[in-house]
Formats: structure tokens, sequence, C-alpha cells
């Protein structure tokens, strides 16, 4: 697969590493949490057939880790942006 | 001054230079390096205070400058290594920590490194057998962080179609110089 | 119709004209005591214990393309019991036992061939964790058996011993781990089943489920309304798409991975053999193609089929414990979809609706266990308990943090 | 020998002659020969036997559709099964074999499987074999396995190498026929930069196998002249010897080219093949057509083939496969080929046309509205048996028989994203449809344009479509553009032994078998008769199979439907997927700085991930490993050692939030660390699971040094970031690895400092005082040379880590050896360091097993309640805090001369021995010299109170028993006195 990184272009996929679901960004609020919150954060998926928002991980590039959108069925890639915000690029 | 004696990475107390053809790489054991990160909400400043080091502003992801006396590559969002003479700026984290002060994080990574610099009229040829770079439109200034024969490089365009610099992991060097040899054999 | 020599050499010397379609092609009932969800090894295997074992005959089995083309259809057909942890081990255990009597069970030769596993060990830590596994086997009542590296040599001399990046060090042999023949599995089950009754109804792809105040009615399908007293769901790769249906969320992501079978070679090898310095393992059909596999391409997919990077990371450790196989010819290359869960280890359970049940998480692993799998279900269905050997696969094992993990990978699916 | 069917013309170099053999037998061929046309030049029909029957067989073919002529090439290690005389490109000195026949081609022992194929029908061992139930594996299955396969492996290493490469295009076109070249220089001449690839070792496709005109000169010269042209241009890269096998996402196509398998053995230096991933913007299938045989009583024998490759022998190869041929055709396309080899002077007895219309010749005679019932001819065609319109039948007699029944697109590739393709009732064939991978357009005869002009047109026009090109279209040269006349004859009506497949043997009556016992939608037919899944995947057989279902079924073709075509689209060598990847090269190999001087003092290397580390260093007169590792620990012990430890993984972390950020990473506190101070930290997974353990070191107010563990180090890198960038995006913390930039040594035991002391400038105070336990600095050493000190300890001795930049490690380590010598400093390997970390009840690799959690490990209070950090919540559960919990103990046998073993399992000193009565593991087990026993680390069921409890450690799989005794993990000076001296 190629993905288009948003600062690097077109990347074959073979230099990232796949991360899982971008939902494991929304890390519960340990002050406020149940156990049934912490539950279903690590352990239960939406697992779509169809665009999935995921996290890859340039291991073998720039060190950024991309929430792509793709879809399951197709593996077309629809969106990538980086899940932290770079300063200024130029 | 100390007493210890380097080794290259490949081991020896001098340069390795293999020749096939018209192509020539050779090892490079004096390019001091290091890193620099800058700080969260202190970009602006620290590309500041990077121009004159650089004697340009700092690169866009994918570029490179090569001006004296540091030249730098683009490495990550904010991030950039800078690379010098060994011989002279062996300092090269601490002398670009008193210059970048409290701007960015800097760490020496002269010896994370083993360099290589492949040139001659057909790297093309040995180049597509190595990474997955586009050479089509990879032209003198250009770098990119790839995979070669599973090992993670910096392939810098020096001058295009002409002249590569390859920066692999240090311990590896051995791998790295046996994956590249045997491309050129196998190529030219 | 009952098959042997004898009925092959009759029905030969009379033209072939006797023999009768191996299941029949019903259409659905407006009612049965037990739907299953899934015509692939799991459903149709638990559909044969359901009415030979646990005496339920008004069972039908629904699918939605043609039956055996899940999972079950494009595995790499090992059979093996080598599990390490007590939640796992007495179960693939009884699995194995039951692939050892299936011909006669079912009476359909599926070629249940124990030619054995070699697990090869190539590091210290390694050599520990498969003793550790082999122990844990035997304990279990299993067969294990630990090789040297002399033992290795004379059994395997075509492996590389010669510039192996990573030597090979010793192996946990299971003698009685073997292939089975698949696509007869699901078959040999869909035919032994549908002789005592069961309704096995191909082209008829669930919509939804009819729940009424917690209660699972029966199942909506492209061919209408399907009344049961209970729902069992066995659909591996497409869990989470059904059970959506339901409105749950499962501790599963769907994965493809990826098999390969080269061109028909002479006998080379003596059973299966997996790499364990890379991901490579592989066996030898009867037909003579090399049977192997590696890892799982990593990201969720639904689309069965793979991309070249794996393919490659396969071969590579292929040519590197098995140097002799780089002139035969990868013949054929597909994929499957995976229900990787969240520790690696299958569930099978009740659901939050009364009457509706599941069965997933197989990871691939799942055609191993297709005979306790539908055992361990029909007892589920039909008693509403767990069966002996299945009763740690429930749901609610992460949130009490009894996870299964024979890896020890943790919650990401993909590195199981 | 003679070539008896050598004719004239042809594009093979008649200047040249080659020598090569077949089942030890000489003959000669030409170069531009495959060894089919030289096969058949020497009047050589029977090249094989088929999978089941053993049936004789010849070429069916003349490409890589073939399913009969498969030989094994070559010999010794180069040994290559089933490869394709129709492809393989003859060579001086080439040698094959036949296969699959005992004892000899022409005489095979299994053909009596021929005689009893009456009762191997399809699917018949599904319903034998079971009784008596021990037969299947004792005697049946054995006798299966030992028909199974067709050629078989060397058994030896592939001596040869195969190289990967890279390549990107804006149009990649697949194939070099009409369609292709037109595309080629359509997208050429606009300076796009173009990549024709084609399986032929010539280019041009079937322009190289007709007799026709394009452009006023015959249709290869016109070929040759267009790829001339591309040759000259630069943005073209033409890639003859390459076949296209896969597919795959976002515009990435696996290509393998042959690089030296037309050479007896490959030039120094260079690869048999290249598997090259072409990222291709735009691809453009010109794939061309397969002629479509039609099935009739044993349609199988030597010389019956397809009429249009029987043209191509003649035209392209200058041979026939005997003097006298006939046609069986129900198209046009079938006289064509009559016509071509009649003008070559090859006798046509018959062109048996099952159109009662069919066009009459004043060449030779046409049998209107005639089929072909039967063949006779056990090694070779003899005689056909035609029957009439009229009804009579007759005899014609021939050695071989061309047979036409119309051409299928080859539309494989546009199926490998799992697309289908679509019924063409006009052409009576799937022509490419549904959804094709993004990227492709599919052009000429596998778009259905079956005419030269058409192909010509459609690849140009595609071409244009492909890359947006705008202007006038350039004009096509003027070509054949005969109408097509495509109307289905799938077989004769009464066959019954009609070869579909003819490799794995499936004939007519297999198919409606098959459906008669319900095997009715496409996937179990394939499945239930193996029609299709031979090497040729059926690309000859499987739409006769699939038409005849059809009409069983009582269903349109398209209903009925087709398999998945999947990669690779020929079978390709599994070397050249593996590439350079393999023996030492598997993997990249990593060295520590101080392997060159270990290497000098004859030490013991172990792969430790991908790293290479000193495991031991014998020295004379050590003849066991545990000597020289007995002696290691005992001198680190008693004075001093050294250790290579680089390879532990170093993050420096850096930022005004470094400490926070790691106060989050590790499941204790590391906020309050004091800066030139080192603290033992232990990360959780956020599961609640232990994931690695080190140190980290505070080097300023906001710099970290962490050290992780030699085997997560990427791993741990990898959390990191996440944590950064998805969990604390604005923290102000910067990561980078330095694990190969610094060469660390671990110098432990009571002498360490007063070695240290020699070579630290002496600016720097290292006393107990000045730098106490846990203490860390940049400091530097040897006049000058910067470094860092950490006082840490693995071994349980005073120890100190000391790093220098890599380059200086080898000349660091040999000066430790010189300034140690007064203190007999002794280097020691992983082996020493294993042992001494097992001594001192230090988790490793085995504890950390991904299944543990702190609780288990003895470090369950370390889980800060006062903060979160990743895991501390899920660590909670109740199924992680059982009262009865594993917990890390320590264990030594009962008699001091029984051995610990690791993966043993614990059992009460009484009681069964079963998983039931388990109570825990043995995790790492070693020698010690100082205890002079072996002690093992394990966990245990509530170990925490069973201190001084006899137990049993059983390893039925190592066949061991041995009683032991729980003692504290801590073996070694447990109040961690010597650490702090």
């Amino acid at each position: 697969m190629i993905i288009h990184h948003p600062l690097l272009g077109p990347r074959d996929s073979a230099e990232f590493v796949y991360l899982g679901a971008a939902a494991l960004m929304d890390r519960p609020d340990p002050e406020t949490a149940s156990a049934d919150d912490w539950h279903d954060y690590a352990y239960l998926r939406d697992n779509p057939a169809g665009p999935h928002r995921e996290l890859w991980f340039h291991e073998g590039g720039d060190r950024s880790i991309l929430i792509v959108t793709r879809d399951t069925t197709t593996h077309e890639i629809t969106d990538v942006a980086l899940a932290r915000p770079a300063g200024a690029q130029i | 001054m100390h007493d210890l004696t380097p080794i290259t990475a490949l081991g020896g107390t001098s340069q390795r230079i293999d020749t096939v053809g018209d192509v020539c790489l050779t090892e490079m054991p004096d390019v001091a390096l290091a890193s620099v990160a800058a700080r969260r909400g202190k970009e602006a400043r620290c590309r500041a205070a990077l121009k004159p080091l650089l004697n340009a502003d700092a690169p866009p992801p994918g570029r490179t400058t090569a001006n004296a006396p540091f030249e730098s590559i683009w490495t990550g969002p904010d991030q950039w290594m800078l690379l010098a003479d060994f011989t002279t700026h062996e300092d090269i984290a601490a002398h670009l920590k008193s210059h970048l002060a409290d701007t960015a994080s800097v760490t020496e990574q002269t010896d994370a490194w083993v360099c290589f610099d492949l040139t001659g009229p057909r790297i093309t040829a040995v180049l597509e057998l190595l990474c997955t770079i586009d050479l089509t439109w990879f032209e003198t200034g250009d770098a990119i962080r790839t995979s070669i024969h599973h090992l993670g490089c910096f392939v810098i365009c020096t001058e295009t179609g002409q002249s590569v610099r390859i920066l692999g992991p240090r311990a590896s060097a051995g791998s790295l110089h046996h994956a590249i040899t045997t491309a050129m054999a196998s190529a030219l | 119709m009952q098959y042997s020599g004898f009925k092959v050499i009759k029905e030969a010397l009379t033209g072939h004209k006797g023999w009768k379609p191996a299941w029949r092609d019903p259409d659905p009932k407006p009612h049965y005591d037990i739907v299953i969800i899934g015509g692939g090894g799991h459903g149709l295997a638990t559909a044969h214990y359901l009415a030979s074992v646990f005496d339920r005959h008004k069972v039908a089995v629904i699918e939605k393309g043609w039956i055996g083309g899940g999972n079950v259809g494009r595995n790499t057909t090992i059979i093996r019991s080598n599990y390490l942890l007590d939640g796992n081990e007495p179960f693939y255990e009884f699995s194995l036992k039951l692939w050892e009597g299936l011909e006669q069970d079912l009476n359909y030769n599926a070629m249940v061939s124990q030619r054995g596993i070699m697990n090869l060990i190539h590091s210290d830590a390694q050599r520990d964790a498969f003793i550790r596994r082999g122990n844990a086997m035997i304990l279990n009542g299993a067969d294990a058996e630990y090789l040297d590296l002399a033992q290795i040599k004379k059994e395997y001399p075509f492996l590389n011993f010669d510039d192996a990046r990573f030597p090979i060090k010793g192996g946990l042999a299971q003698r009685r781990g073997g292939t089975v023949r698949h696509d007869a599995v699901a078959w040999g089950y869909a035919r032994a089943a549908d002789r005592r009754g069961v309704d096995i109804i191909q082209n008829c792809e669930v919509t939804g489920f009819r729940i009424e105040n917690g209660n699972c009615l029966g199942v909506e399908t492209s061919r209408g309304f399907i009344g049961a007293g209970r729902v069992g769901c066995a659909v591996a790769g497409n869990s989470s798409r059904l059970m959506a249906k339901a409105g749950m969320r499962l501790p599963i992501e769907s994965h493809v991975l990826q098999a390969f079978v080269s061109e028909g070679l002479k006998p080379v090898l003596p059973g299966v053999i997996t790499f364990g310095a890379g991901h490579f393992y592989v066996s030898q059909s009867d037909k003579g193609g090399l049977v192997f596999g590696g890892d799982i391409d990593g990201y969720n997919s639904y689309a069965q089929r793979g991309n070249l990077p794996v393919v490659e990371d396969v071969c590579e450790g292929g040519m590197a414990i098995m140097p002799m196989i780089g002139r035969a010819r990868l013949l054929r290359m597909w994929g499957g979809i995976m229900d990787m869960s969240m520790d690696g280890s299958p569930i099978i359970d009740r659901t939050h609706v009364d009457g509706l049940y599941f069965n997933g998480g197989w990871c691939y692993g799942g055609f191993k266990a297709t005979p306790a799998s539908g055992y361990a279900f029909a007892h589920l269905l039909a008693r509403d308990e767990p069966h002996a050997t299945a009763t740690a696969y429930r749901f609610d094992r992460f949130r009490t943090g009894h996870m299964i993990d024979e890896k020890g990978m943790g919650n990401q699916p993909n590195l199981h | 020998m003679t070539q008896t069917n050598r004719l004239d013309g042809g594009q093979i170099d008649r200047d040249a002659t080659l020598s090569f053999t077949f089942d030890g037998k000489t003959y000669a061929g030409h170069p531009g020969d495959t060894l089919a046309s030289a096969l058949l030049a020497n009047n050589v029909r029977l090249m094989g036997r088929s999978f089941k029957y053993h049936r004789p067989r010849g070429p069916l073919t003349a490409g890589s559709e073939e399913p009969n002529a498969l030989v094994e090439l070559r010999s010794g290690a180069r040994q290559e099964p089933n490869t394709r005389a129709t492809t393989a490109e003859l060579f001086d000195g080439l040698s094959a074999k036949s296969q699959n026949r005992w004892p000899s081609l022409a005489f095979d022992a299994m053909a009596i499987n021929d005689r009893l194929s009456n009762f191997l029908t399809a699917g018949f061992y599904y319903k034998t074999f079971m009784w008596p139930a021990a037969f299947w594996e004792k005697l049946y299955e054995p006798i299966i396995r030992k028909a199974a396969g067709l050629g078989s492996l060397s058994m030896q290493a592939d001596p040869d190498a195969y190289d990967k490469g890279f390549r990107h295009c804006d149009l990649l076109i697949i194939g070099a026929g009409p369609a292709g070249l037109s595309a080629a220089l359509t997208a050429a001449r606009a300076g796009k930069h173009v990549i024709l690839a084609d399986e032929d070792f010539r280019m041009g496709g079937r322009l190289n196998a007709e007799t026709f005109a394009i452009a006023d000169m015959a249709a290869a010269d016109w070929a040759a002249q267009i790829i001339a042209e591309l040759c000259t241009m630069p943005n073209v890269r033409l890639m003859p010897r390459t076949t296209v096998i896969g597919a795959f996402d976002h515009g990435i196509y696996g290509a393998v080219e042959r690089i030296s398998d037309h050479l007896a053995i490959p030039p120094a230096g260079k690869p048999r093949q290249i598997l090259w991933r072409v990222n291709a913007q735009q691809c453009l299938l010109c794939a061309g057509a397969t002629e479509r045989p039609i099935a009739f009583e044993n349609n199988d024998r030597p010389g019956i083939m397809l009429a249009a490759s029987m043209r191509a022998y003649a035209n392209r190869w200058a041979t026939t496969p005997a003097r006298r041929v006939a046609i069986f055709t129900n198209n046009d396309d079938g006289h064509r080929t009559a016509q071509d080899l009649h003008a070559k002077g090859v006798k046509i007895a018959a062109v048996i046309d099952t159109r009662p219309d069919a066009q009459r010749s004043h060449d030779y005679e046409v049998l209107q509205g005639a089929q072909v019932k039967d063949t006779k001819g056990r090694l070779g065609l003899t005689f056909v048996e035609v029957a009439q319109a009229d009804g009579s039948s007759r005899t014609v007699e021939c050695g071989a028989l061309g047979v036409s029944g119309g051409w299928n697109p080859n539309v494989h590739l546009t199926c490998h994203q799992r697309g289908r393709p679509t019924w063409d009732d006009g052409l009576a064939a799937f022509v490419p449809g549904g959804t094709l991978p993004p990227g492709m357009t599919v052009a000429g005869a596998a778009n259905g344009a079956l005419s030269t002009h058409g192909a010509l047109q459609s690849g140009r026009d595609a071409a244009r479509k492909a890359l947006g090109l705008k202007g006038r279209a350039p004009a096509v040269p003027k070509a054949e553009d005969a109408p097509v006349n495509q109307s289905p004859f799938w077989y004769v009506q009464g066959c019954s032994r009609a070869w579909l497949d003819q490799q794995n043997d499936v004939t007519v009556k297999d198919v409606k078998l098959s459906h008669q016992e319900g095997f009715r939608s496409v996937e179990h037919l394939k499945r239930y008769t193996t029609l299709g899944m031979a090497t040729d995947q059926g690309k000859t057989s499987n739409m006769g199979g699939l038409a005849i279902m059809a009409e069983l079924a009582g269903k349109s073709i398209h209903e009925v439907g087709t398999t998945i075509f999947r990669p690779p689209y020929t079978p390709m060598a599994i070397g050249a997927l593996a590439g350079r990847m393999r023996g030492k090269e598997f993997h990249p190999t990593r060295l520590t700085p101080s392997h060159f001087w270990a290497k000098e003092r004859g030490a013991v290397f172990v792969e430790v991930g991908n790293w290479l580390r000193a495991q031991w260093f014998p020295l004379p007169g050590e003849t066991h490993w545990r000597q020289s590792v007995d002696r290691e620990v005992t001198a680190t012990r008693a004075s001093v050692g050294v250790c290579d430890c680089t390879t532990l993984g170093k993050i420096d972390v850096q930022g005004s939030d470094a400490a926070t950020f790691l106060n989050k990473i590790y499941c204790n506190g590391f906020a309050k660390l004091a800066v030139g101070k080192t603290r033992y930290g232990l990360m959780l997974r956020e599961d609640g699971i232990a994931m690695d353990d080190g140190t980290a070191g505070r080097l300023a107010e906001d710099q970290f040094v962490v050290t992780t563990t030699t085997a997560n180090a990427a791993k741990v890198y990898q959390h990191m970031e996440f944590v950064r960038q998805c969990l604390m995006p604005d923290a102000d913390v910067q990561l980078i690895s330095t694990t190969e930039a610094w060469a660390q040594y671990a110098v432990a035991g009571p002498n360490s400092r007063r070695l240290l002391q020699k070579i630290v400038d002496a600016d720097h105070d290292i006393s107990n005082e000045g730098f106490p336990f846990m203490g860390c600095a940049n400091i530097t050493v040897c006049g000058g040379l910067r470094a860092r000190l950490f006082r840490i300890s693995f071994s349980g001795e005073l120890a100190f880590e000391i790093a220098v930049p890599s380059r200086y490690g080898d000349a660091l380590m040999r000066r430790l050896m010189v300034e140690g010598e007064e203190f007999d400093v002794t280097p020691y390997g992983t082996e020493a360091l294993g042992v001494m970390r097992i001594e001192k009840g230090h988790a490793a690799g085995n504890e950390l097993n991904g299944t543990t959690t702190a609780l288990n490990l003895g470090m369950g209070r370390m889980v800060s309640k006062a903060k979160d950090s990743i895991g501390s919540k899920l660590s909670e559960r109740p199924g992680l805090n059982q009262a009865d919990a594993l917990m890390q103990v320590g264990l030594r046998p009962i008699n001091a001369d029984h051995k610990v073993t690791a993966g043993g399992h614990l059992m009460n000193a009484t009681g069964p021995v079963d998983a039931a009565h388990d109570q825990g593991y043995v995790t790492s087990a070693a020698y010690s010299p100082a205890l002079g026993c072996m002690i093992g680390l394990g966990f245990l069921k509530d170990g925490g109170n069973r201190l001084r409890e006899r137990l049993r450690l059983v390893s039925p799989v190592t066949d061991l028993t041995v009683e032991v005794v729980v003692v504290s993990a801590h073996f070694i000076d447990p109040e961690g006195e010597r650490v702090r001296a």
C-alpha cells in the first residue's frame, strides 16, 4: 500500500508500523473514568467493514504517527493527518 | 587531549573504499552529527537560531542544506540532523546546544550512524536494487529516510544522478556495506 | 447413502448413476429450534454435533454464499494441540482427539494425516519457553517431544544447518499433529449433519436479528424471516459486522492472513515445520503442493487479499530455513479474514441478548479447532452451559482480567 | 540429429546451432527456439505425463498457459521441476528430463491408473480409504503421497542469487503485442515515463506468430521496428522476459524479470531473477487472449494442440508437430492456421468445422458441420474419427490436430483485487468488468478487441485516456481487421472421457459427477474436481468446465460466474520473493563496539535479536562452556569484570515536560528524581501487564537517558512515541534513540571503582561519597574524552556502566584490559551476565514474558497509586490480583547435584502431577558458582508465603523430576550491601 504522508508525500506502507484504531487516542480520563470505560477503551473495537480511522507509525521514516482513514473492504485511503499537529513547517 | 584511537564503523582504522566499474562506494568516518529538535512552542525561535548556523533557512520536509559550517537534513516535524566535519566539530552537540539554548533539544548522533558516499554515473542502477525511492525525481538537496535491506537509512542526493550519501545504523555497517556492494556487482 | 470402497467399486461398474447429492438443497422453514449463522467449518460442525450428540434435529445452518467458502476453505490445513495455557490446552487436545476419529464419525474421508508438527528452536530463551509448553502439553494429557539438534538433523536433513543467521538449536515436536484436507472437513460435516435432518441453506444472507425485549426470536434473511429458539453465530472474520446488527461491539479486529501453495512436487516434507526465527510454516499436501504461510498483514481488512511485503517476508523465512525451495514455484496466494481477538484466544459464550450465542475470535487458529469448537458450541446451544474444555472462553474475561494470552502480546490483536 | 519437422522462415537464427538433451538424448535447435519448438522440430511430440492417469502428453500450447509439456530443467542443485517446455528458452547445453513417469516416458507403469480411471473419478478418495481406520495412514495415504506431485526438487540449496528492485513510472504497460506496442508508442511520444513489460523473450506478442501485414510490412517486422524506436527513447524502459505477477494495492505491481534463465548459469555477481516492485501511476493491461480448446473424446493425445499455437510454431519457430495435420474449429481463426501451414508445405488432411456454412478452400478439404468424436494413437496422434454432417463417420489420418474453440481475453490481473469479469454474449467470453484495480485500464484482445487493427486502436486510445492526453489521436497503421465471429462450442455431445483440465485429468464426466453430487457452485466444482488447480491455473480449462456446469444447472454462464483469479499470473520461483534475504543475510547483523576486540579474544558469539554478543570468552585449556562461564562469574565477584552492554536500548528524553512524561510511562514515580540520579523503572502496557524494565538517569533538569532491555528497545521507543504524540501531544518532550551512538560497558566487582579511577579524569570524584549508588554524570576519561557514568548494578556487585562514543569503544575496552591487569580484570559474556542476574534475582526477558504483572514480579507496591500512569488502572482488575497470584521466587535443589530446568513446572511435594495441580513454573535457571549448585527463578502460586516449602520440579518433556526448596530470589547479598560499598 501507499500512504500519502502529509509532509513527505507518497510513502510505502512497509515503512510504517500499524498501531491499531485511532480510538486509542481517546484514553479515558483517569479522574472520572469507570472500570467499564477502561475495559471498553482497551478491548472493544468498532472494526468496521468500510472507512476506518487508524494509526500508522512511520518508524522507517520521520517517526510521525499518522491518522489514516482507510476503507477496510477496498484498502482505499481517503485521508491522512498527523496525530500530533506539528509547529510551523516552513 | 585524550589518547584513545577510534575505529571506523566497519572496524578499520581508515575508511573503506570499494569500486565496481565507474561507481565508487566510500566509507566516510569523519562526519559529526547531532540531532536538533525544536522545543514545543519554540519552533519559530529554534528556526531563527538555526539560520546563522546553516547560513540558510532550516530545510523543509525531504530537503537538506549544504552550507558551511553546518549542513542539515530534515528528519521529522521540527527536527533536523546537522552535519559537520568531525575533525573540527567533534563537540558538535555541545557547540549547537550553546547556540540553540532552550529553543531545542540537542542530541549527539555522530556514532549512531555509518556514512557512505556512493558516486558515479550509474548509481541509479544500484539504488533501484536497494530502496523504494523514485529516482526519476530524486534531485540534489533531496533527502529521504527509507529502508535498505531492512535497515532504516537516510539517502541524501548530493548530485542528481551522480552522487548520494547514505547514513545507516552504525552497528549494522557491515550488513549495509554488504547490501550496497552486492547491488553494485549485480547492477553494474 | 453410506460411502465405502465397495460402494465406489459398485458405482464404477454401474456408470456412477447412483451417487446422490452430498447434501440436500432445502428451502428455509419458518422456524427451527436452533439456527446457526455461518456455513463454515465451525457452523457445520456445530450442526453435526447438535444432531449426533445432543439429539437436536430441528436445526438449520444458513450461509450467505456457498458452504465452506470462508476460512475452512482457505487455510493451511494444520491440526495440533501444542498450546501452553490451561485455558487453551485441554480444549485443543479435545479437538485433536475428535480429529482422530473424524472419518468414522462422519463416514467421510477428510484425510486426517498425523504426520507430526515440528516447532524449531533458535535461542535459549525460546528453548525455555518451548520446554515449558511441552511440559504443559504433557501435563494436560497431550503428547510432546523435545528434540535436540542431532535429532533434528536426522529427521530434517534439508534444513539450513550451514549458514543460518539464526542457527537451529532444537525443536518441540507433536507427533499427533498434522494436516487435514480442509474442504473435505466442511463437506463431511455438512453431509453428516444433512443426513441427520439438519437443513443447510446456502445463498441466504442474514440481514438482521429480530430481538424483542431482550430476546432473540430469529433472524431476518435475504430469504425471509427465520424463527429460532436459539441463534448461534459462527462467522469468523465477519463477527463484528454480524454482531453489530445486535448492537454489540466485540473485542475483535478483522485482519487478513495470506496463505500460499507451490506447484505440485514429489514428496519432500515429512510433516509440518515451523521456523522459530521468522514468519514461516510449511507442510506438503497429498497432491504434492507445499502449503505455507506466515504472519498476518497486520492491518484491519475485510478484503480477503494481502500485499507484497508480507509475501516477501514469508518467503524470506522459507529460504532462510529451507533454501532448497528456491526453485520451487509459488502457484497461488490468497487471503482470509481472521477474527483476531484481544488476547489471541477465542470466545464461545452467551451474549447480553437471551437466545443469542456467539462463537468467534479464532484468530488464525480456527481450523484445528473446528471439531471442538463445533462440539463446545453445540453443548452451549443445547444445554445453555459451556462445555468443560471451553469454560474460559468468555466475553467478560477482559473485564475481570482473566486473559488467555499465549503470546503475551496484550490487547493488540495484530500481534497475536 | 536432423530437425525433420523444421520448416522455412521463422524468427530463429539458423546460423547458430544449439545442442541440448531431453531424457538423455541429444538434439539440435537454434537461438530463438523454446525447448518445445526445438523438440517438435526434432519430431518429438511426447513430452510429459498427466498428473492422475499418467496419460502421454505433448504440448497443447506455445506459451505460459501450457498444462502438459512440463519438464525438469537443468540438473544438480539447479534442477527446476515443472518447467514449461513451451517457454523455456533454448541455450547450448540445456538438459531436460520428463517427469512423473516410471520407468520411462514412453512406458510408464503408473499408466495403470488410466485403466482404473472409472474407479478414480472426482472425489473418490473422500468416499473410501476409511476402513479399517488404521490403514489410512499406514497404507492408503503413503500410496497416494508416493503418486503425488509432478517434478521433484533437488533437495539442495538453490545456488543462484535473486535481487529485488523498485521502479516507478507514469504508465506500466503489461504485454508487448499490438495493443501494448501501440500504447507504448503513444505514451512515449507524449514524453511520459513508460515501462513496457512482456513475459516473452521476444516482444511483439501474436505479431511474431502471424503472417499478415501491418502498414505494408510483415507484422513481426513492424513490431521490431516499433521496439527499435522505443529503445532509443530515454523515458521508456523495455522489460522483456518479465512477467507481471500481480496487481497489488495503490498501483503496486509485482514483476519477475528472468535475468539469467536463458543462460547455462548466471554470470558472476548477477542474479538469476529480479523481483521488481513497480509503482505505476497508471497501468494498461494488454495481456492478449488465450485460445480455448474444444472437449472431445481422447482430446489429449500428443499432437493435439491449440490451432493458433500450431500456427505460432510454424510462423515464429518454423516447425510443425507433424507433416500431416488436421484442424478442428468452430471459427475462422482455425482456417488461418490451415492456410499458414499449407503455405509452409504442411499437408492439411482436413479442416473439421462445426459450422455447416463454413468457408470452403481450394487448398484443402473442409468438412462442414463436422465434429471430432474420437482419436487414436497411444503415444502420439495417428487418426481422428470425424462425425460428419450427414451422420456418417470418417477417419482422418494425421499426426497432429489443431483445435480452435475461440478466444478468451486474459482478464486475470483485472481480478487481483477481487473484481469479477463480466460475460459478453457477442464475444461469448468473459471480458474485464466490475471493479478493476484502481488505475488499471485494459486494451486489445484482453479487452475483447480481437482483431489486430482493433488492438492497435484500443491500445492507442486507452493510453491517451489513461494519461489524459489531449489533441488529435495519431492514426494507427492499416492492419488485419477480420470481424469476430465467436459462437460457444464447448464440447462434442456424447463425449465422456474428454479432457478439460489436461494436467489434473479433469474430464467432462467429472464435471457431470460433480453436478450430480451437488457440488455446483464454481468454487465447489473447482475444489471437488481440482479443475483449474494445476500449474497452468486453468488458463485453458476453466471456461469449458464452468460452461458445462452452467448447462447442467440450466443457468447462464454469467450466473455461474468464475472462480477468483489470484496472483501470481504464472507460477514464480519462491527464491525471487526472498531476494538476498537468506543465509547469513536473512536479517541484518548488529555488532557491538567491542566486537572486533572480542573476536580477537576468541569469544563465542550468540544471536540476541539482530545483535551478535559475546557469550563467553574461553581460555586455553577450557573444554566446556561451563568452565569459562563459572570462571568469569567468580572472577567478577572476586575482583572486577567487564561486559559490553551496548545492546541495551538507550533513549534520549528531553524537554521541559520530560519528567512528567516519564511519570506517565513508568508505573513508579519519576517526577522528583534529582539531577545526577538514576532510578529503576517498570513500564506497564495499558492492559496492566509488565512491558519492560530499565533505568532512567537524569542528566539535567530537562534531560533523561532511558535504558530498555535489548529485546524491547524498538517496542519501547514505539510505545513512548505513541504516548508522546497521541496521548500527550501538547507536552514539550523530544525523543531520539542513542543506542548505537554510545559504547556502554558494565564494569562490575569489588575492584570496579579502583579500575575506573585509573581512566576517569581526576576532576571527577567517583568515590562512594562523591558518586554514590544510583548516581549518574557526564564525565571525561583518558584525558578528556566525553563519557557518561552510571552507578548501577545488574550483577549485584559494586558496579558502574560507562559509556563513550562508539568509535572509541574498541580502544576503551582494550584500555580497561590493560589498566585492569593488576586486578586480573576479566571480560565476561552474556552467560555470566545471566548467571549473576539470576543469583541476584533480577527479572529479565524470561520473567518479563508479556503475561506477568508487577505483582507477579514482586514489585506490586511499585505501582504508584498517587498518580496516573499507563496501565495502572487496568492492573487493578481482580484476575490480576488474586490471593494466590503467581509470585517470583528462588528455587534450589534439595540435592545440590540435581539439575534445575527452565521451563519445568512446579508441583506440590506430594499429590498428583498434572495440569490441575500445577503450582507454577521455572523461568530461568543457571549454575551458581557461589552457591555450588544450580538455582532457578520461577513463578509460584502465592509464592510470597511459601518460603522454605519443598516442591517437585517436573519436566516430563526432558524427562526430569527434581525436589526443590523455595527460597528468596536474592541468592546473593540479599541486603544489597555490595552495590552500595
